[in-house]
């Protein structure tokens, strides 16, 4: 019996759809977008320095970033009218779907290169929304959420404290009160190791801490788990961490506002089932 | 009412999955058994969710949601969301509406957004309390059918239930070997419960877009089929319960007969039978209803299907997601394998492989292989006019077939299985050919005995 | 050591599920592709059971005999019960000692009692971390041969391990779309540290009754495949992850270089193209693993396998039973199925039903297609001495193929796959021919960028 | 292509095994089993009374206890010397995998009747070695776990009070008071049902009561659910209950000693994951 033949007689809609082509909008230029057109600045360097980050040309940006410091335009005024807009803009471009994660790394990446440049200028770290120390539990080696969790808060504008992969229970504590973080992100991707996280809430009630949320997140983590202890919210996607990190910012939410109104602070639906 | 007395299949190599004689067209451009296997998923409500209205059409919406994502995510074509309704939903019809409501909604947003075939059955549950109030006109009665109507008017594609009239005698006749009062509460009181239910269901569905689908054993049968358990387990033969599942055969075609169009319901594991007879779609479970319970069929029960089915599940989250997801992907992947033999015109060799890789597992499988389901629909029609007889023909054919498959070497049976099969197809062959006198021997044995049976619920 | 540079198998048409050119012999009485499919059974084990090493020993125990007693109950005539270490198991190898007997004696009991066939797996987790100590002569790297020792010393059937070369390197690439800095981190990276790491574990077994079975390239291309996610899902381009699975199929064919002889481990979705390189059998996931996570090849992914797994579940309490029963069950009756069609004749057909099921369902799915993966096996065998070249080859053929099937009309891709793909296959087209001059490139774009990155951890 | 002609190509032993068959004993008489033997009264009336209960013959059963209280043998002896042991005899059948379920619920209908017998003429109920009440939760019409509960437990020797299906909460409790007993045993099949168990152990701390347990076993309970609240130990099979009653009864054991030991009390492996 024949393989080709076979596959010459099936009608693919009855077995699988390709929905993700299916729903495919038309190819657009990324500064052809309306909304993006109105969130990039109009007026030099800042119009460069943003379409180098949107155009994730991390060499540009770096150049640009060099040449209007040279310029002497204040720093602060390159990160935030050049290179915060030009992440604004991916950011836009991300939400409905023309750009996608790499693109948002590469951005990412080219945004940081410039602020780091900035600072130098500067001579001490730059203003930000606020910090967020970001984890990934002890015993745990898998770190790719973290990461994209990190980026999306920088990108969100945030100052993500990267503190790695397998990080000791203590060492989160001590961040704790080094940064005294607005936000704080933990991710496991295991079962025995998501057992970190109630630990760490423990260790911080100890010693008289309080962080307004630890988002906890990552493969095997569970709502149910998470909402077992206090302190804590139950992370889905990456992105949300900087909306989160937002509404505590904002509005002032607690981790028991952030549970409650999960769906509607992320903007999206989000699968419940307790 | 119109009963079965001839077979609508004219063979059983005629039977597969995916197809049947007479397909249901369904709004949302569902058609079942008509040439595609359709997935479904159902899940049970979380605990606590039925503690308030809000909570449970939050449970259903989410259900529903968490399904849909999943299927637009790995390409489903088609699928199908049950709900069986807890106590709370049936006995308050304003719930029933309202969850319904919220389902049909998010199913049509997708079925507008994709294109997707969807499809939502809901199953209103048998509240009845035999030993209080009986089963005729109580207000629990009264309930389950505006229910029933709530659930056509808001939107629900079809409507299924699990009728219980038999189950006090047949209980006492699974936990005690006792194959009269099995036959007796299957057979006759089973079969006169269903036939007052389903003349009022199908009325109402006809009213609204929603169509009959169909009833189940599940109070019988399978409760045999439960405690049969697994093969080193001792609460109740194999035998006996094959013979209970072919009992159920004659009684679950009573909705059919009512006006009941399919998909019959997923855990009535007699529904090949039914379809030979009658040729009506149906729904079935089996290895990828693990998460609800083990049987001995997980791959045969999928040969003749027409929707595929995880039973019932937990609703929480795994590692690949919340159940929803999960178990419609893993629903979804088993009927695409269906879907894709249908489309190479492979479908009678898949059918055939589902059916032997289980065949000789366990004698509940083996007849209801298609080929000994289909015999066992020729028993039934034979005194297709009389439920008693039906069901009695039904339990002696299956006892033939398996008495056959063990003379030619293939099944072999325990000590257990064999003295208990002996035993009942001795007293089956040794009752009367009068159902009036079968009933009146019954009813004086098993009123006596079981003090929950009531024979005026069935107004005998 | 021995490279590939020709194919064992002669014709796509020659490899199906349960066959292998090679089968492996384990003790109580199993063996891997000689004629039949095993079903796999692999759980998590629960929170809190990390704590201490009679806790980590009970999960062990509960485990093992739960699947034990299910797979008797309903049947199984053989089964396998993989163990993936978590870090304290391996990091303390008394602890991987003494779960590992208790697993085998639990198992050797029912061997003992009922004659069924069992395995058991053992997977010590690779522990070592690139940025501490680098990947050669830590700490951590002795603890990993101790665990694959006290696996063997103690009754494991087979060893296998999940090696994280390169790493650090793709995962860069992966989150970019950087498709060289995948090449350098699978093909090239990963390839050096599978020799390294399985020269030795080879040599560990050797002294045993134990078999080294495989590794997989789960921190690269599975990563690439998660992070692509589903059809709607914009994190990774899923030609890209196409690319990355291709390469891993290079990489991964190390350990049967260096002298691993199958099972490959079950999340090594490029197994097919090293069995048709090797003629190893090889252990699968996919529709049975809904559970741990979601793929787009559901069915597919069966179709050559010769151990099937359900990848990894959280260990509790289903309705049908614990996980462990429930998904032993789900696994066991796929295999049953697959054993049905081989003992009929009819494997090649359900071979065929389960590869076209996915076939076009997603590019990853099509380049894993059995006669595709033979194809990518031929570009690395034709380039079969370097590491480098042969995974570059592999991911142009799988560019090809994926092309080919576009251009037929067979396959639709979106805009952000066409886009990545071309972009990939314009960057390898390009790239140096010399592996070397590659590999100089590489260290010095990547040392830069990425701080984990560390090239004396290959020796570089 | 015919179905007849895969099926006579198969070997079965690739595809299934019935290890039910195999493992198989050969068949015996009841009473030639040496533990029977041992067990079962020599001297008559006792040794036709157990034998009738043995062979599961409930006319015969009720004749000869009839008979035996006409010759004026203690109702107490009868039911000690005779329906007792014959059921002793059962549970040992049971236990070894001759007897099955329908034996020991027709067995157990035998004795039962002999006991009525016995009581009407002892003019109150027989002592029993302790009362159990069982109920199935409140909304849930599942009962058959439930008598097989109530069946093991009168084999065993307790007086169980069968409350039926669908109990409401606050008759549990009224239960508790009136019969004050020394276990429960709670059955629920259904997730929306088992939710029940929690708010009866609530009324009960409310009202000053206790039990020593309460088993809380049925279809979709599930250990850690049941472990979530006090005084409960997760029952598993139905002939487990008189075991875990036995165990309270004579070793004074706890909910909480039910749970750590429940393994080694019933004899058995028991799956655990928790
Ligand atoms: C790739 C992978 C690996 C790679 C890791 C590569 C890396 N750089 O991280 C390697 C090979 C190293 C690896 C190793 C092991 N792994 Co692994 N691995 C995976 C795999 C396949 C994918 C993980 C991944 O990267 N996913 C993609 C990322 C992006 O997802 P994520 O981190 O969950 O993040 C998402 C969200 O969770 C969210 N998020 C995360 N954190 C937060 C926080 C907040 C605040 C918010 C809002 C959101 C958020 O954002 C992301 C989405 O946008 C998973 C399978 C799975 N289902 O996840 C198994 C898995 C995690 N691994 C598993 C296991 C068992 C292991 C090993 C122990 C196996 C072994 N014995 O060899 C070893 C670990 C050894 C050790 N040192 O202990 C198991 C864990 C089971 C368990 N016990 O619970 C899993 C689940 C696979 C399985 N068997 O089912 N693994
Ligand atoms: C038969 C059955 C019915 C019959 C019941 C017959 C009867 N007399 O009980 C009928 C048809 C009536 C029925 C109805 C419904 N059912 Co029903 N039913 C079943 C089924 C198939 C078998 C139950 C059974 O009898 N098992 C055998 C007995 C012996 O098992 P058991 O009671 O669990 O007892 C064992 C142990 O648990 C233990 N045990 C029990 N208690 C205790 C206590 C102690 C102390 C100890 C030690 C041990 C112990 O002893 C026994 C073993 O030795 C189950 C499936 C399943 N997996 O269980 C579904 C099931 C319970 N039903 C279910 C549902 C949803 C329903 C309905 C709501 C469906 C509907 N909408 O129509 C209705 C209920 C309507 C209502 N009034 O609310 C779901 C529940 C899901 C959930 N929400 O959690 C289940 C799980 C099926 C599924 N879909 O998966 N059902």
């Amino acid at each position: 019996m024949s393989y080709d033949e076979f596959e010459s007689k099936m009608d693919q809609n009855f077995v699988a759809v390709r929905y993700n082509v299916e729903v495919e909008g038309a190819a657009i230029k990324p500064e052809e977008d309306l909304d993006v057109q109105n969130s990039l600045p109009t007026d030099e360097p800042f119009r460069s320095i943003a379409l180098s980050v949107l155009y994730e040309d991390r060499d540009a940006s770096l150049a640009n970033v060099q040449k209007a410091l040279k310029d002497k335009i204040p720093p602060i005024e390159i990160i935030n009218n050049g290179l915060m807009k030009g992440m604004d803009a991916v950011n836009i471009l991300y939400n409905k779907g023309f750009y996608f994660l790499p693109d948002l790394m590469l951005a990412g990446d080219g945004m940081m290169e410039g602020i780091k440049e900035c600072e130098k200028v500067l001579g001490h770290k730059s203003e930000t929304k606020g910090t967020v120390v970001s984890f990934v539990a002890e015993g745990d080696p898998h770190d790719i959420g973290k990461n994209m969790v990190v980026m999306f808060l920088r990108a969100g504008g945030f100052e993500a404290i990267d503190m790695g992969r397998d990080v000791p229970i203590k060492d989160v504590v001590n961040a704790v009160k080094e940064y005294n973080p607005l936000f704080m992100t933990g991710t496991a991707l295991m079962t025995t190791t998501m057992t970190a996280f109630p630990k760490i809430v423990n260790e911080i009630q100890k010693e008289g801490l309080e962080v307004p949320a630890i988002g906890c997140g990552g493969g095997a983590v569970r709502k149910d788990f998470v909402e077992s202890f206090p302190m804590s919210v139950y992370g889905v996607e990456a992105y949300h961490a900087p909306k989160l990190a937002e509404a505590i910012l904002k509005d002032k939410k607690t981790w028991k506002d952030l549970r409650k109104e999960y769906s509607e602070i992320v903007g999206e639906f989000v699968s419940e089932y307790s | 009412m119109k009963r079965f007395t001839k077979m609508v299949y004219k063979d059983s190599d005629d039977m597969v999955f995916g197809h049947a004689k007479f397909p249901v067209s369904q709004h949302w451009n569902t058609q079942i058994g008509a040439g595609y296997v359709v997935p479904e998923i159902k899940v049970a409500p979380v605990e606590g969710s039925e503690e308030t209205k809000e909570g449970m059409v939050s449970e259903c919406r989410n259900i529903t949601q968490s399904a849909c994502e999943r299927a637009v995510s790995i390409g489903l074509p088609a699928f199908m969301v049950e709900q069986e309704h807890i106590f709370q939903q049936t006995n308050n019809p304003d719930w029933t509406a309202e969850c319904t409501q919220v389902q049909s909604e998010t199913l049509e947003k997708y079925y507008d957004e994709y294109d997707i075939r969807v499809s939502l059955l809901a199953t209103p549950a048998d509240i009845r309390i035999e030993e209080r109030d009986g089963l005729r006109g109580s207000d629990y009665d009264n309930k389950i059918m505006e229910s029933v109507e709530a659930s056509a008017a808001n939107g629900a594609s079809c409507v299924a239930i699990e009728t219980i009239g038999g189950k006090s005698v047949s209980d006492y006749g699974i936990a005690r070997g006792d194959p009269k009062a099995i036959l007796f509460g299957i057979g006759v009181l089973g079969s006169i419960d269903m036939e007052y239910m389903w003349k009022r269901i199908v009325d109402v569905c006809r009213k609204y877009d929603c169509r009959p689908a169909g009833d189940t054993d599940c109070a019988q049968a399978n409760t045999a089929m439960f405690l049969a358990g697994g093969l080193l387990d001792k609460d109740c033969s194999h035998t006996l319960a094959a013979l209970a599942r072919a009992m159920a055969g004659a009684r679950s075609l009573v909705a059919v007969e009512c006006g009941a169009i399919g998909p019959l319901k997923d855990c009535g594991y007699e529904n090949p039978i039914i379809k030979a007879i009658s040729g009506v779609p149906i729904a079935t479970e089996g290895k990828n209803a693990v998460c609800a319970h083990s049987d001995l069929m997980g791959n045969l029960s999928a040969a003749v299907t027409d929707v595929w089915s995880n039973e019932s599940v937990y609703h929480r989250e795994e590692m690949g997601g919340t159940t929803p997801e999960v178990w419609l992907q893993a629903t979804g992947y088993e009927a695409a394998l269906m879907n894709t033999a249908i489309q190479t015109g492979q479908e009678k060799i898949l059918r055939d492989l589902y059916t032997l890789t289980d065949k000789y597992r366990d004698p509940q499988a083996l007849v209801l292989a298609y080929d000994n389901a289909y015999r066992i629909g020729e028993a039934i029609v034979k005194y297709g006019k009389d439920p008693y007889l039906r069901a009695r023909a039904a339990a002696l054919e299956a006892g033939a077939i398996i008495n056959e498959a063990v003379e030619s070497k293939k099944m072999y049976l325990t000590r257990f299985e064999r003295d208990s099969l002996d035993h009942a197809l001795n007293i089956f062959e040794a009752l009367p050919t009068e159902s009036e006198q079968f009933t009146d021997d019954c009813i004086r044995k098993y009123s006596r005995k079981i003090s929950e049976f009531d024979p005026k619920s069935y107004e005998l």
